[in-house]
């Protein structure tokens, strides 16, 4: 079980806030999207983050507790203003 | 049958979303249009600016038409929205849905733009009459930003 | 603010009736067509004719358009009808209806199509593949024909 | 108070049962709706209506008990089919 580098894509203000479209981050073996979302909140900007922003894993909507692998596709989701 | 989501950066044709749902089995075609209007919030708008995690949001469109066309029978229905930079009057999404009797059809739209407008990961920035722009969201109608005091995720 | 009933022969034209409720002050825009299609209880269709007492089916298209129009805030509705013979796919009838909100459009749309169906003086005679011809009426679907045994009228 | 003669005007499945698009019936001065059925009701082919057809009065829906005069542009209004 070795640590991971997971990359987190930023979009529209989430993006403005931490000053990148996606960002990565080292997360230990078994980690969580909360584990993610711990990481992500230590870089500069991310206080302008809500306390819990939507995050997907794989294109999906995951929850704090969905595992979180080498390889996922792991995003942080602004609140939508399709239509 | 068509049960279909795009993503696209030409503007939506509704000539060819009519076409893609008529079929001689429907009686009642409904299209409806979400348009770039001048004012939101008591703010005069001059253009909005969409962007979106395409991948997801593709995937998401086409999973409400195929969850809606599923769950009321509806077999040909067509989902559009456009990115990038759109004037007013410009149309943003446009859904179109066929189906031999008009009810389904009107249930249909309805249901889809709302689910679109809750879950399918795209954004806007609208520009307005003053020169700023500004991140918004759908729901409540609040801000999106991220400056100080922004509200709870809608979902 | 177009409010607006219209009575046609010449196809109806999406893009037309579309362009009518355009204004930069409308977010939502929805199209209704009504269109032959090839199936009525159980039988196939190969075209329908349609007639009306034209000046009162106007008046009456008038009527509803101011009606809800009114009733619903909603200041740009056009309805369109077409009379004649009309083949599969054509659309016999138009409704399109503009507003800030898409909420409003929804329901005024729905309400004008039902309102239409209940009143306007309009008839339909379908073709079948069988080479026969029958008048049919719109309210439970039964036979608006004269012959012995026809129900008791719709209103 | 004379005796005035109204032009009926039939559509669709109407005019198919009394062969014609309109008619002409004699009504006594002061006649109503109701009694414009009663003539009509006497043509050939009028027992193909039913029991209580529609009446248009000047383009608008009237009831039995409306009255009607000379110069009203009367129409009886077979089951509507528009859509």
């Amino acid at each position: 079980m070795h640590p991971m580098s997971v990359t987190v894509l930023l979009f529209a203000s989430y993006a403005d806030a931490l000053g990148a479209p996606s960002l990565s981050v080292e997360l230990p073996a078994g980690a969580t999207v909360a584990d993610v979302l711990s990481a992500v909140r230590r870089r500069p900007g991310a206080e302008r983050l809500p306390p819990r922003p939507l995050v997907a894993v794989n294109q999906r909507y995951a929850s704090p507790a969905s595992p979180v692998g080498p390889g996922d596709e792991v995003a942080l989701i602004p609140p939508v203003a399709g239509g | 049958m068509t049960r279909v989501g795009r993503i696209v950066t030409a503007p939506i044709d509704p000539a060819r979303l009519l076409a893609d749902v008529s079929r001689p089995a429907n009686g009642a075609i409904l299209l409806f249009l979400g348009v770039v209007r001048d004012t939101n919030d008591g703010r005069g708008v001059t253009g909005i600016e969409y962007s979106a995690y395409e991948a997801m949001a593709l995937r998401e469109l086409q999973a409400i038409a195929d969850e809606v066309g599923e769950s009321l029978g509806v077999d040909d229905l067509v989902i559009e929205h456009r990115l990038g930079e759109l004037g007013l009057l410009e149309a943003s999404v446009g859904i179109a849905v066929a189906h031999p009797h008009r009810g389904e059809a009107y249930d249909a739209s309805r249901r889809v733009i709302e689910e679109l407008k809750r879950r399918v990961p795209i954004w806007k920035r609208e520009h307005y009459v003053d020169g700023t722009r500004q991140w918004v969201a759908n729901a409540s109608g609040s801000s999106a930003g991220v400056a100080p005091g922004v509200g709870p995720v809608a979902r």
